[in-house]
């Protein structure tokens, strides 16, 4: 495939976290482990209309156990053992803030639902999860895109480890508020989508809202070129987007022709898998002898006319195979085409092939599995090539970190979703509408230009401020302090600092100084002073505050001392300037040391 | 547009939102809004004025919960429903949820639970345990006895929020069980995919499977779906309101543990008998009375015209203020029965250390070492009804059920 | 020999028992018998006909305790003492332990203690707790704010069975603390060498030397006279009838702890403001009402009756049956208040969750999360009494002293 | 000293425990250990008078902790969390029953007293104890003795280890009823103590109520012979009295003597320790260098005109202060006359001597203690010495393994009893008077002669069967089985399986097997058989009762057996008898086997 399919629909869920504490509890958003856990067992229910959802469904079937570890901002409500408190107001402020932003229209009640997720990243076994307004039209550039829905959700667990009887969740994540966006599926391109993707994310960072950490932004994409739409879950990043896009299309291409080329020659008959671990009398495979040992069986099933299908070029049907074993839990499929490989030559591939009864054009289909769990895997491949023949390829899949997708689940239904009976209807007062409106952010153009014309930024630094999320602490310190020199702390000092001392001062911490620096009207050098003070560890705000140290070193002081300095040491008015600050732990005014040893020059 | 007063569940509509159009599906009308279901599957809601019904056939998308027959080959249990949190889900005229699940849905989550027992399902009452009344025991009590003849053992499903005064009453009107009789129930709602019910209903179904003879309750013992804790319902209190592990046996280790399909009675425990004997007699005029400082002459007065026996949550080793002395003196002579228990609920009461109780018994109180306020009560419901008058005391203090514990360990608190 | 009605306690005796004559000191009388000490130490009951006084001066044997003057050089610290178990004896009366010690015989186990602080002893009261009225907790907090002017740190000890509920009352009837409020008391009489009373002193008059400007109790943290806990008072229940370690912090770690000589605080805790506010105003008819199976309407209304203000201990999430929900409608509509608080003790109060609750609210039922039931009613007192009607609701459901616990984790229960 | 001295005064108080359960809670009498512990500390409280009883204070002065090992049979009573149950009924009439039995006089009202006993074997800090009764008298062969009266108390803890800082005792034993039974001074030599001790033991015998175990019975002595009052604790076995009452004796006259002798000369003087670790340049001691490092300090005091009377022969003075030291947790202490000892060498000794400003007549003390304690050892020893100077050596001394006796504390006044506020009196009813009526026991003659005269035991079975505690077992299996196989069983059968097997069948199985044998009227055979089954472990009561197998083998079986049988293996009937009964795991009757062997070979 040349070229990005033209009958390519995209759509965005774009999910943010708010920097608001949690959403239905009062713990804090961020925690350490505390080394308590819980194991739990999630079982599907009928949802509101009895209908149990299918993608509930397949989770359940991996029976697995699930683990939670108690972190130090997770309580009962986290642990699923307290009914939820009220919806964070902040939270819906914001969420509502985001709609008002791109025209969309806020609901004047809203109820929390429960979306059925039981692979254990939600306590519950549901995420909690509100529509807060339907509408409204994000433009980009040279793409637009209409939301479907911003809804207002609970962050899941952060999952540690996944094994197959057990798989570890840690609390610290859940609870966190979750803002998504989705819309319609305008567009066309990779590049389009970027551009959407994009334009969502600038608002909130204008807002200066979003939670700091690796992954607060997450991307949802669905993609559809005529074979249905598929789902792809969890892409972090934005620059990998495109690359994704790419492969599942072209995935979607390879897998039709394969479909359609298979059909012709006749289809793929049934499954049905025989035990016959001697079929080999002397395997050579270690990892056949491995498996005998482990009590497993070896189990065989020809797969009609699939020569060349399964690993061959661009066609892969074997992954598609494999993966939807995976999710049952049974690993170490074998078929033909990957064959001489895993211990197995050619000799015993065709052994293999005869004893299943395949000819020239077979391929065939091996196991090494526990007794029994043969019957679950003719079921699930037979159940997943069927799906595939009929050319719908709708589903839920996964971004991978090298930019493929991986089978993860059929498309959750409506029927997942039913009412959240623990949480009454909240009604959107006029408290809410007002403060919502207060935060509504403007267009990054919108805001760059608000801090060049107010602050007298450049409008590299003013994009750089807001595309850090910086916007609401710059505004409130630039208030109150020139903007210029707030925007070379943040921007310049701050990040030095971190590299040099491995940490910095965080922004209570700056509000703090900077609010003495402009109450005593003392200069950008107190501020610099302050920041590598605190960074370095020298100092910490409590005694910087008590011993009155910000203010700049007094003239007298500094005079004396200037008398001993000879004038050679005078040239270099930094590296004096250092040298002072720290032999009296102050800070000293630059301007005011350049016109004292002017003058003593002059003198 | 107008209210349609025909609308039903499940109806197609049109609404409009902002003079948009959407589609959706009615669900209820709550307060002054509809509930609407949309494409999604969220819920929404919207003024009626604004939703307009679509004329067609409404398809009953409830799947029908296929009811199972008796089956398997195991001992046959008999599984008596009468409500609560286990059989939950949201009732769509409150927003809250409400008892209305058949509990074959449950148990059909464990096939190995189906093949290893028979189940019989007696679907009894299904009222929220709160509303539960003494003659709803007597009910209950009535069909264990009638059940006890057709089983090998009893589940009884109910509300956790009186299932401990429902089990004392069971236990002391009925005797010399013949078969186990395990109460069960679910501190969260069936509907929910983490709800504790699938374990404690499949550790209860079990433990019915032994050859116990007591009124027990089975529910999780910690925070993690591990194991059920088979409890003495006499000894044993709601003591949280909403962790999975709320039930605790009080001062006593429980009778055993149900974990991984297997049930394993560690303490001493009292076996099946021959027969079952029913006693249903109960004085329903017996109250309780939570003593605190502040506390008036009238308040007691007050209950002691109404009843004829009065339980009081005392403070520590079962006190209270020595102004009601009089009152107590009179009542008690007059043939009034009071009884102390103690409001800190671990340990015991005795009137015998401080020169208070030994003024309140005196006056004619009578004390019984840690038995529960809450068991207290229904005993003394049971032994005024069925015993004489003059044997009171001596029957409260005869250990009838295993609800005085006389051995108090440093474990038990 | 007739009974000599001036009979003294230490005359010497001769009696007669089985015909043979022994030496003896008279003790008491009790009941139909003298108690005798005989030569090695034991008492006997001997009946008052062989009995024979001898005349002879009577030797006060009773060691006077040498009243300690304040000494040492630290922090000035208060002890009011208002009775309770801690500073009681045996009472010849009744046979039974009564408040009568001098709490300087505890103090003075602690020689290190009156060198770190200087005590001021103020003898306020002399009462079993359980006889305390919301009168007294008035007087206390009068006294704590006279107090509070001449030292630094004020200890009140008192008896344990309804400390919770005076601790409750100072914490609301005094904010902004200049000084540390610590009660303490102890579950064995301090006439027993293995007394509680000593270690929880030493731990009180230290925490009332630290920086705390909150109400709180310190008592035995375990079974071990090991560390003592600082609790907020609000929060902290008595929960074993016996046990050294029977005061709990529900929900929360307590504030500290003490431990060979140190005291600790790890949680978040208020510190000591500037000037202590009084405000002692008190709604009396507030009544407590513990809501359980066959409880009768008559029940609730001849309390409603009585009072302005109701705490009901309902079942699980804050339950009780609905054929109430009539009569607190109407209730409620006059002006009166319910608080629902729940018998689990544990855990929150929520309306939300189940029809029941639901119902409750509309009926005009006022709820907060998990405030403990005891507490609820001091605050309720206070509230009713200091603030306008309709702040009720927003008052009781704002955390005025940490009475009321947003954050309940895994480890509070 | 050559002989016992003639003014000497012994008195006895006996205890013993009764297998009834425990006094004041509702534990079994015996359990183990559970992991679970608390450590406490006892304060000294004035008693009724207002009096702090001076053995209480001595101990105080330790401070040391104290830890309870819980065990499975001690409850919150035993950790003293919880107000003692009302007096155990069954141990009260027992009491009763044994003071019937020597005429004593029992009160009609009995009240509980607390004993203060802080050394940490009580968890309370004191032991109830009760009067029972007054007066009676125990009337030995040739000496008799009145009881000052009969107590019920409760055993204390077993101490289990025995810290500087830290002693630990078992709950296990505390609160098993013990009977005290003391007595006046009535006997004058250690041969009179051991009879009456002997005798009152007897009766508790005869009774069948002693608890089994090794310190079941435990005797305390009160000695004097003219210098005051001695109370020897624990004398657990009555062979060692002799033993320990002359040591005793010989102590008290070599301490007179030296005390006389050291007077003479001028007395002790005053006890001033002063410090100097340097007082010997470079120490030899390794104990010495020892305790330097360990920064304790070399504290020094002369000890005027004590040379010789510290450790010189009988003069034994030393001990004397080191054992008063001792107990306020003072080790180490040195003194002239042992040295050259510890690596000191004559030399330094000399030095040692000069430095304490001593003479030829005088001796030193050196003490290694940590900076400050040398006061409180000054304060021990003068009055040590002072006490033992005033010839009053009264006191309270504990009984060791190798005979000699050991400073405790002060005697124990009258000031340390206060009554138990917790346990209302009790009235001594017409149930119990009669109870303990039945209960009564006569002599030991008397036993021995109803058991000969009813059942026609040899005198020597008798008082064995007596003697060993199985009185009411006997009586009761011997009522309805014959009297010389159940003694036999119990005298011979079971002390051989015991021996042979490691254990033996317990009364209660025996009272099971006895109970099938007189129903079937099986004969000693089935008895014998089974004791060595259930011994042997090869089968359980259960599995005999189950299988009837207790019956005798049948005659047809039998006869079928010694068809087979060659007639040398015939003529050894006991080995013939073994081998059909294991062949067929049931007993053989021996006689009906002579029999049928007879038979035979007649045949």
């Amino acid at each position: 495939m040349d070229k990005f399919p033209e009958n390519a629909m995209i759509g965005l869920e774009v999910h943010m976290q708010v920097n608001v504490g949690k959403l239905f509890c009062h713990c804090p958003p961020e925690g350490q482990e505390t080394g308590f856990h819980v194991d739990r067992h999630l079982r599907t229910t009928s949802g509101e209309g009895g209908i149990v959802d299918i993608s509930a469904k397949s989770e359940e079937m991996k029976n697995r156990s699930i683990r939670y570890l108690e972190t130090s901002n997770s309580c009962l409500v986290d642990l699923d053992e307290k009914p939820p408190e009220t919806m964070n107001r902040d939270a819906l402020s914001v969420a509502m803030a985001l709609g008002n932003s791109f025209g969309t229209m806020v609901l004047d009640r809203i109820s929390v639902m429960r979306k059925i997720v039981i692979d254990g990243s939600n306590t519950s076994g549901f995420q909690r999860t509100s529509v807060v307004g339907f509408g409204g039209t994000i433009k980009g550039k040279s793409a637009s895109s209409v939301i479907t829905t911003i809804c207002l959700e609970e962050d899941s667990c952060r999952k540690i480890e996944d094994g197959d009887s057990i798989v570890t969740y840690s609390l610290e994540r859940l609870g966190i508020p979750l803002i998504e966006i989705s819309t319609n599926p305008d567009m066309k391109t990779p590049e389009e989508a970027m551009e959407i993707a994009r334009e969502i994310g600038n608002r909130i960072m204008i807002m200066g809202m979003l939670r700091k950490g690796a992954d607060s932004i997450r991307q949802d994409v669905n993609f559809s070129m005529g074979f249905g739409r598929v789902e792809i879950k969890g892409v972090s990043k934005l620059t990998e987007m495109k690359n994704i896009l790419v492969r599942e299309a072209e995935r979607q291409d390879a897998l039709q022709e394969a479909v359609k080329k298979w059909k012709e020659t006749g289809g793929f008959g049934d499954i049905d898998f025989k035990r016959n671990d001697q079929v080999v009398e002397k395997w050579s495979s270690k990892m056949i002898l491995k498996a005998l040992e482990e009590g497993k069986g070896v189990y065989i099933s020809i797969l009609k006319n699939g020569r060349g299908f399964l690993k061959n070029g661009r066609y892969t049907m074997g992954r598609e195979i494999a993966d939807a074993l995976k999710l049952i839990g049974i690993r170490g499929i074998i078929h033909f085409d990957e064959l001489p490989a895993y211990g197995i030559n050619e000799d015993e591939r065709d052994r293999i092939l005869k004893y299943a009864g395949g000819g020239s054009k077979d391929s065939f289909l091996l196991l090494l599995v526990d007794p029994g769990r043969e019957q679950d895997a003719s079921l699930v491949i037979r159940e997943r090539l069927e799906k595939l023949f009929s050319l719908n390829f709708s589903e839920t899949r996964a971004a991978m970190e090298d930019g493929t997708t991986r089978y993860m689940r059929p498309l959750s239904g409506s029927g997942r979703m039913y009412p959240e009976t623990d949480i009454p209807i909240i009604k959107v007062d006029r408290d809410l509408m007002e403060t919502a409106r207060e935060l509504t952010p403007g267009t990054l153009q919108d805001a760059i230009k608000m801090l060049q014309d107010k602050f007298g930024l450049s409008g590299q630094d003013a994009e750089t401020i807001v595309l850090r999320g910086y916007m609401n602490t710059f505004s409130k310190l630039a208030s109150s302090y020139d903007g210029k020199t707030i925007s070379r702390i943040l921007l310049q000092k701050m990040p030095e600092a971190e590299k040099k001392f491995g940490k910095t001062i965080s922004l209570e911490e700056l509000e703090n100084i900077v609010s003495i620096c402009s109450k005593n009207k003392y200069g950008r050098y107190s501020l610099e002073w302050a920041v590598d003070m605190i960074s370095s560890g020298k100092m910490n705000l409590q005694k910087i505050m008590e011993g009155n140290t910000l203010m700049p070193l007094e003239t007298e002081t500094m005079g004396k001392y200037l008398e001993k300095v000879s004038s050679e040491e005078a040239s270099n008015l930094s590296l004096l300037q250092k040298k002072i600050s720290e032999e009296f732990a102050r800070p000293v005014d630059m301007s005011m040391l350049a016109g004292m040893v002017k003058e003593r020059q002059r003198k | 547009m107008p209210v349609n007063s025909g609308t039903k569940r499940g109806s197609k509509v049109k609404f409009t939102f902002s003079g948009k159009e959407y589609n959706g599906t009615f669900l209820s009308k709550n307060g002054d809004y509809y509930s609407i279901k949309i494409e999604n599957g969220y819920d929404v809601k919207i003024i009626p004025e604004n939703v307009e019904f679509i004329e067609e056939p409404v398809q009953n998308s409830t799947v029908e919960i296929k009811k199972k027959s008796v089956a398997g080959t195991g001992k046959e249990i008999s599984l008596i429903t009468t409500g609560g949190t286990i059989v939950s889900k949201i009732d769509y005229t409150t927003g809250a949820v409400f008892p209305s699940l058949d509990i074959t849905e449950i148990t059909s989550k464990f096939p190995s639970l189906e093949e290893k027992f028979r189940l019989r399902h007696v679907n009894f009452l299904n009222i929220l345990s709160e509303n539960m009344e003494p003659e709803n025991w007597i009910g209950i009590a009535e069909a264990v006895v009638k059940e006890s003849k057709k089983s090998q053992g009893i589940v009884i499903s109910h509300g956790t929020d009186t299932m401990t005064y429902t089990a004392a009453a069971l236990a002391f009107m009925l005797s010399d069980l013949s078969v186990p009789v395990i109460l069960t129930g679910s501190q969260k709602s069936s509907d929910r995919p983490s709800s504790d019910s699938f374990l404690n209903l499949a550790g209860a179904i079990n433990f019915a499977g032994t050859d116990l003879g007591e009124v027990c309750i089975a529910m999780h013992e910690s925070m993690s779906d591990d194991r059920v804790s088979l409890m003495r319902g006499v000894r044993t209190r709601k003591m949280h309101s909403t962790r999975r592990d709320a039930f605790r046996s009080m001062g006593e280790k429980p009778l055993g543990f149900f974990k991984a399909g297997v049930t394993e009675l560690n303490q001493e425990y009292k076996k099946a008998g021959p027969n079952t004997e029913l006693g249903t007699k109960l004085e329903t005029r017996v109250g309780m009375l939570y003593f605190h400082p502040g506390m008036q002459l009238e308040d007691m007065e007050s209950m002691m015209e109404r009843k004829r026996g009065i339980v009081i949550m005392g403070t520590g080793l079962g006190h209270m203020a020595l102004k009601f002395l009089d009152n107590i003196r009179k009542y008690t002579r007059d043939g009034g029965k009071i009884l102390m228990t103690s409001q800190c609920i671990n340990g015991p009461v005795n009137l015998d250390v401080y020169a208070t109780g030994r003024e309140l018994a005196s006056a004619g109180v009578t004390w019984v070492e840690n038995m529960l306020p809450e068991t207290a009560m229904v005993k003394m419901m049971h032994v005024m009804a069925n015993y004489p008058d003059e044997d009171f005391e001596k029957i409260m203090r005869t250990n009838l059920r295993g609800e005085i514990l006389y051995r108090e360990t440093a474990g038990g608190f």
